[in-house]
């Protein structure tokens, strides 16, 4: 393996470390807003990843996206419901232990599955700018996706305007 | 890098944010915080799409499958997170509590 | 490498040189050709990085000079004028103020995140430098997706306002953070839809391509004389961007009267100057973007024949623009917050709207003219 | 080529009915001459039709204006489709029917105004209440009489025909409404209206409903409606295909004597004439309108359209045209002779209708297809003429009672002369129009009766004399009218003083059609028969035939002085019984000295109290004796139905219900005890096992994880082994 891949390779798991650390955080930590902020963490881990698999583009939408307005969005229902945000009992529910080890299970059943199945690997360069393409094929071969995911935007919209009002 | 970095660490990578995120959700009693573990699994189901995109397309540029369907993830969570912090809120309000424990009215 | 290229391209040619002797001397050594890349591009990276953090903060302080003096003027005073010329250099014996400042860590707080606000909010802004094209050649990266990029790094913010906001024990600074972070997400919108009408014009979201499409008229070929859309749309982006960054007649997260100082209420010493820092470093980072959108950024007449003046032009029109802002600051207003909400959701959003709908119709009824005359001469 | 518009011209008239009912009820004046500019516009086109079709000439008589282009529904492989014909009688009744109708849509402007005497003693003039619907249901009536005389099948035709049906109804019953006391319409008179109009319906349904039924059956031997495909000679010959219906009667006899049931009704012959002397009670333009241009005339009309089917029926030995003439024949002098013993203004001329209508008829049925179309095309004209004269009388006199009259020439002498041309031709005097179409009548009668070369015919050897009784009552009761209501001197002097004459847009349409009277006979005289040339020269559609026709004979000299001595006696003896020593006031009238024979004439024959609807003066009406019998024998049944088969049923009802009871306790014991058994067990089952549904949506989530993993892990093992 030559210097590169040695690099890369580190890198990949020092992301990884860092995301899966963000991640653990998010879900054990016990104050809310510290875990909202863990998740913040999180979602940047993915988007080095994002980056590492040489999809720009969805990195930054990830960053425009979900730091820059679902991470907010939680960041204001944490603030919205303080009531909850230090209370001294568990943070934990009575099931978390079912919980645990139900994935537990899955874990290791999704990791040997990872390792055991031959996936198909192409392996082609990314060559050029993937973004027009990407745009391309958001309006001619997803153009029907595109538009329902559209309305169901605008029906978010209305819907979250119309549950949260007073 | 794709031929530095195996498929299986980024597949690895994904099941274990999966899982966290999925033990998120089921095992804590708040509300958002059980919203903030169903963030992390459609994160990392993008990370899966990404990565089949990135080493599975024979045609990374014309065949962009997999970042769109990234794409519309994030756009389903971005609905999802709003629509659901909106209803947390909207119970917080008449119920005076996010704890999903308490949240039973519709037991036996 | 004559010296007639030296002087029209200065900072190019030295950039060049420089890697060219550090590849040369790297390969004389015998390092092995990855190694070299690798040692070059993290050097190299080190030199542009220091360069943008020298720039940076030095850009800053003038700023603040140039406002003071400013709206000094326009208030009918004199303004810094005691150290130095002109006060020219009272914003050293400020920065000297900030760092020797007692760095007071309030009671209650929540002390990791009282303590990382500040650099989250410092971060992107500083991120942000890496894509703005100062001049002919002269970003630190050509992102083809800089725009994109420079948008993630506005909206992210937010998060280090709700952290100073959260992170202070301070109802104050709760209250900032809220209004903060509504307002951003709020104006984020209108910031980015009017900067899709460029996207449109353009048919690019590098920040270089935007820009090397407004070579035409003899460097003047700038979208903001797209008439009627590029005045609208810059109008919309200025105001939108204004709100983003809460300055006056937006600025209503650190409204004095009412808030003391927002979100950053309980912060002193650096910790205070970072967010001042982040404050005026955004300032100028909008400006560099309405800049290079509308108005060409190093664009402009003989910018090809002598590659130095683009820096000239772009810095010239961008505190010309930091100017305007600084003129709001000193000539409006703040507005209430109620106003502020309908004016972004029932106003800006849907004229941006109807704005980009308007532009792709044009660019439509264009492509379909300009085809049919070019059916005609053929 | 104005043909090609043919079937706009009824649109006129029913896009002004639409635009009246719909748009401008509330504007009297601006509805009067929205009907009437769409009655012009109808008659414009239609002058333009028949101008054509004279420029055709006879030819058009076997190849039609025929068009069919609105496909209206599709029935196997062929289509009901509407259209138009018009062969020369159609063309005809084109130039008179918008003619006639135009005289009384004018003639109605002023006559639904009524005038009477206010508080103050002054006199009022006021619009009827109603006076926009009453010109909404005329333009009705006239389209869908244009409808009629254009269609190009029989269903087309059949549709008209019912509007018409409901629009004499409406119309008649035009003052079946309360609230018109000051329009000197009391109670009285709106009880007669509504029994009347509903008479009108009820009488006119029995034969629609004979109609149909021989419409349907054309329809399935023929196979179409289409009036053209139809009288082809396939056509006519399929009806021969099937099994004859009854006994001897074969198809064509059959469905040729139901057609004309529904003339029997719609043109008021004996014995279904008995609506038409009561629908006198509505206002006098409707009556002008059902008499001469539009109702009784489509009922004519519709023998003409059929006629080839009559001919053929009688080529193939059938009696449907004998029976035409006969029928004609009686309600000719039945009908005369009735009008003698009439007071009633309207009446009078209403029975004269019956027994013209009959003239037709008779004529039409012993062959003279020509004379016949004649005569309903220039009676259109007179009859028209002589209703709105009479009704110009008694709008000015206000009463309809011609005993109460007398002397009014002095006071309406334009009226009066108007009103003597009508009657004259109604006499058959020269030169006026009715001499010259009734005296072709007669001829062709006695041609046909006593010289035809195949043999004397004893049924228009009755026909002939029926007809030449019936010309002479015609006269007399028609010289009875006259005397009665214009000479002498008055007999009740509140209505004289009262009597005035008409406004101008009253006399103007009774000259125009005094005029039309006294010329349109000359259309078709003996010496110069243009008529008879244009219609009957190249016979009809299917009947390519042409009508048998002689030259001007001395046969047809000795007709005319016939006739014309038959008319003038008649004058003469009303002269001699009304003229020469007038009736006075408070007299009664001369014929009452018959005794018996005038009380049965004043009565009608007592022909309503037999089976019909007697309809009485203070307006209660009581059905005939027949109704009343078919009424108790409905009692009995109703009788028989609640206590035999009620009984019946009840008895079964009861065995039912001890059946129920016992059943009942059955399933309240066992059943019901099996189901609550079984529902209690599952009350408790459940009520153990709800427990699992916690409410805690992460509960359930876990277990569809878990699901999920132990199918999962299903699958996987399953694939790898």
């Amino acid at each position: 393996m030559d210097l590169f891949g040695v690099i890369s390779q580190l890198v990949f798991l020092l992301v990884a470390v860092l995301t899966l650390a963000a991640g653990l955080a998010t879900v054990l930590l016990r104050n809310v807003f510290h875990a909202a902020l863990a998740l913040v963490g999180t979602f940047f881990g993915v988007a080095a990843i994002y980056l590492m698999l040489e999809a720009e583009f969805l990195a930054i939408v990830q960053i425009l996206v979900y730091v820059g307005a679902i991470a907010v969005l939680i960041l204001f229902a944490v603030m919205l419901t303080r009531g909850m945000m230090q209370t001294e009992d568990s943070n934990i529910n009575s099931q978390w232990a079912w919980a645990a080890t139900a994935i537990g299970v899955l874990f290791v059943g999704l990791f040997i599955l990872i390792l055991q199945v031959p996936w198909k690997i192409s392996g082609q360069p990314v060559v050029g700018d993937t973004t027009p393409a990407l745009g391309t094929a958001l309006l001619t071969t997803y153009l029907l996706p595109f538009e329902v995911v559209s309305v169901l935007l605008l029906a978010t919209l209305i819907g979250a305007f119309i549950i949260a009002r007073e | 890098m794709i031929n530095d970095i195996p498929l299986n660490y980024f597949l690895s990578l994904a099941a274990a944010l999966f899982c966290i995120g999925l033990f998120g959700s089921l095992a804590r009693k708040n509300a958002i915080a059980v919203l903030m573990g169903i963030e992390l699994m459609l994160n990392a189901v993008n990370i899966n799409l990404v990565a089949f995109w990135r080493y599975g397309s024979p045609d990374p540029i014309l065949n962009q499958a997999g970042i769109v369907f990234a794409l519309f993830v994030i756009t389903l969570a971005a609905a999802e997170a709003a629509i659901g912090l909106a209803l947390v809120i909207a119970i917080y309000r008449s119920r005076d509590t996010v704890n999903v424990e308490e949240i039973n009215l519709l037991k036996w | 490498m004559d010296i007639w290229t030296l002087i029209t391209d200065p900072f190019v040619t030295i950039y060049n040189l420089l890697r060219s002797g550090i590849i040369g001397l790297l390969a004389s050594l015998g390092v092995p050709p990855d190694w070299i890349a690798l040692i070059v591009f993290l050097i190299m990276g080190i030199i542009v990085v220091t360069a943008i953090l020298i720039v940076a903060p030095v850009m800053m302080m003038y700023m603040t000079w140039l406002e003071r003096k400013l709206v000094a003027r326009m208030q009918d005073r004199v303004g810094p004028n005691r150290v130095g010329p002109f006060g020219l250099l009272q914003p050293i014996a400020d920065m000297i103020k900030f760092l020797t400042k007692e760095d007071i860590v309030p009671e209650g707080v929540d002390k990791p995140v009282h303590l990382l606000a500040p650099i989250v909010v410092v971060i992107p802004v500083i991120l942000s430098f890496s894509v703005i094209q100062f001049g002919v050649g002269m970003g630190a990266v050509d992102l083809n997706l800089g725009l994109l990029f420079l948008l993630a790094m506005g909206s992210m913010a937010t998060i280090g306002v709700f952290m100073a906001g959260f992170g202070s024990h301070n109802k104050f600074a709760m209250i900032g953070g809220m209004r903060a972070a509504a307002q951003i997400i709020s104006y984020e919108i209108p910031q980015i839809l009017s900067v899709v009408v460029v996207v449109l014009l353009a048919g690019s979201i590098s920040l270089n391509g935007i820009i090397e499409k407004q070579s035409g008229l003899f460097g003047l070929g700038w979208y903001f004389f797209y008439l009627p859309v590029g005045p609208i749309a810059f109008f919309i982006f200025l105001l939108a961007a204004t709100a983003e960054i809460n300055r006056v007649p937006f600025d209503l997260p650190e409204a004095e009267s009412e808030l003391v100082a927002g979100y950053h209420t309980e912060y002193s010493g650096m910790k205070f100057g970072l967010f001042y820092l982040a404050e005026f470093l955004n300032t100028f980072i909008i400006s560099a973007i309405a800049a290079s959108l509308f108005f060409g950024g190093w664009q402009g007449p003989f910018v090809q024949q002598i590659p130095a003046l683009g820096i000239a032009y772009f810095f010239g029109k961008t505190i010309i623009l930091i100017g305007i802002q600084l003129w709001f600051r000193g000539s409006l207003p703040r507005i209430r917050v109620d106003q502020l909400m309908n004016f972004g959701w029932k106003r800006l959003v849907p004229a941006t709207l109807a704005l980009i709908l308007f532009t792709a119709a044009f660019l439509w009824a264009y492509r379909v003219l300009n085809q049919f005359l070019t059916g005609l001469g053929g | 080529m104005v043909q090609n518009f043919t079937l706009l011209i009824p649109l006129f008239p029913l896009l002004a009915f639409a635009i009246i009912a719909l748009l401008t009820r509330s504007r009297n004046r601006l509805s009067a001459w929205i009907a009437i500019l769409g009655v012009i516009l109808a008659l414009a086109l239609s002058l333009g039709v028949f101008l054509e079709a004279l420029a055709e000439g006879a030819e058009l008589a076997v190849n039609p204006f025929y068009g069919a282009p609105i496909v209206w529904y599709p029935y196997g492989t062929a289509t009901v489709n509407f259209g138009w014909l018009v062969d020369p009688m159609g063309s005809a009744m084109l130039f008179m029917v918008p003619t006639v109708c135009l005289m009384i849509f004018i003639y109605s402007v002023a006559y639904m105004r009524h005038s009477h005497t206010g508080k103050d003693g002054h006199t009022i003039h006021e619009d009827d209440p109603r006076y926009a619907r009453f010109f909404a249901l005329i333009s009705l009536f006239t389209g869908s009489m244009l409808l009629l005389v254009i269609s190009s099948n029989l269903l087309q035709f059949f549709i008209a025909w019912e509007i018409m049906g409901f629009c004499s109804y409406a119309l008649i019953g035009f003052w079946s409404f309360r609230g018109l006391k000051e329009h000197h319409i009391d109670d009285a008179q709106v009880g007669r209206a509504r029994a009347a109009s509903i008479k009108a319906f009820l009488t006119t349904r029995v034969g629609d409903v004979l109609l149909m039924t021989g419409m349907i059956l054309l329809f399935i031997t023929v196979g179409t409606l289409d009036f053209t495909q139809m009288f082809s000679p396939d056509g006519l010959n399929n009806m021969l295909l099937g099994e004859p219906p009854i006994g001897a009667l074969q198809w064509p006899t059959l469905i040729a004597l139901l057609i004309f049931g529904g003339t029997v009704a719609k043109s008021a012959q004996f014995p279904l004439h008995i609506w038409l002397p009561d629908a006198m009670e509505g206002p006098t333009p409707v009556s002008a309108l059902i008499h001469a241009a539009t109702m009784v005339s489509a009922g004519i009309f519709l023998v003409i359209r059929m006629y080839p089917l009559f001919v053929f029926d009688s080529q193939t030995g059938g009696f449907s045209m004998q029976t035409v003439a006969l029928i004609g024949g009686f309600t000719a002098i039945f009908a005369a002779v009735l009008g003698l013993a009439q007071n009633d203004i309207k009446r009078v001329l209403a029975f004269s209708t019956v027994s013209q209508l009959g003239y037709m008829l008779a004529a039409l049925g012993i062959g003279a297809f020509v004379a016949g179309s004649f005569h309903l095309i220039t009676h259109a004209f007179f009859k028209a003429l002589l209703f709105l004269a009479a009704g110009a009388v008694i709008h000015a006199v206000g009463t309809n009672d011609m005993l109460k009259m007398g002397g009014l020439w002095r006071k309406m002498p334009i009226t009066f002369l108007t009103f003597l041309i009508g009657a004259l031709a109604l006499m058959g005097i020269f030169p006026f129009a009715g001499f010259w179409s009734k005296d072709e009548i007669l001829l062709e009668a006695l041609r046909l009766g006593f010289f035809s070369e195949s043999g004397a015919a004893p049924l228009v050897q009755f026909v002939f004399i029926s007809l030449a009784t019936a010309a002479f009552i015609t006269a007399l009761y028609t010289g009875r009218q006259l005397f009665l209501t214009f000479f002498g001197k008055p007999r009740d002097q509140h209505f004289y003083d009262h009597a005035h004459e008409s406004p101008v847009t009253i006399w103007v349409p009774l000259a125009i059609l005094a005029l039309f009277t006294t010329v349109i006979g000359f259309w078709n005289t003996p010496f110069a028969p243009a008529f008879t040339g244009y219609v009957g020269e190249a016979g009809l559609v299917g009947l390519p035939v042409p009508f048998e026709h002689h030259a001007f004979d001395q046969l047809a000299l000795i007709s005319i002085f016939v006739s014309l001595g038959i008319a003038f006696g008649g004058l003469f003896v009303a002269y001699f019984i009304y003229g020469f020593r007038p009736v006075g006031a408070g007299q009664p009238d001369p014929l009452e000295r018959l005794g018996i024979i005038y009380r049965a004439l004043a009565s009608k024959f007592w022909l309503d109290e037999l089976y019909g609807y007697k309809i009485n003066l203070d307006g209660t009406a009581r059905a005939g004796l027949l109704v009343r019998f078919v009424g108790l024998l409905s009692r009995f049944s109703y009788w028989f139905d609640r206590t035999i088969v009620d009984g019946l049923v009840n008895l079964v009802g009861w065995f039912g219900r001890i059946m129920a009871r016992l059943w009942g306790w059955f399933d309240k014991h066992v059943i019901d005890a099996i189901v609550n058994g079984s529902g209690s067990v599952t009350g408790e089952i459940a009520g153990w096992w709800r427990t699992m549904q916690t409410g805690n949506v992460q509960n359930y989530a876990l277990i569809a994880v878990a699901g999920a993993m132990a199918f999962a892990i299903l699958f996987l093992l399953r694939s790898f082994t």
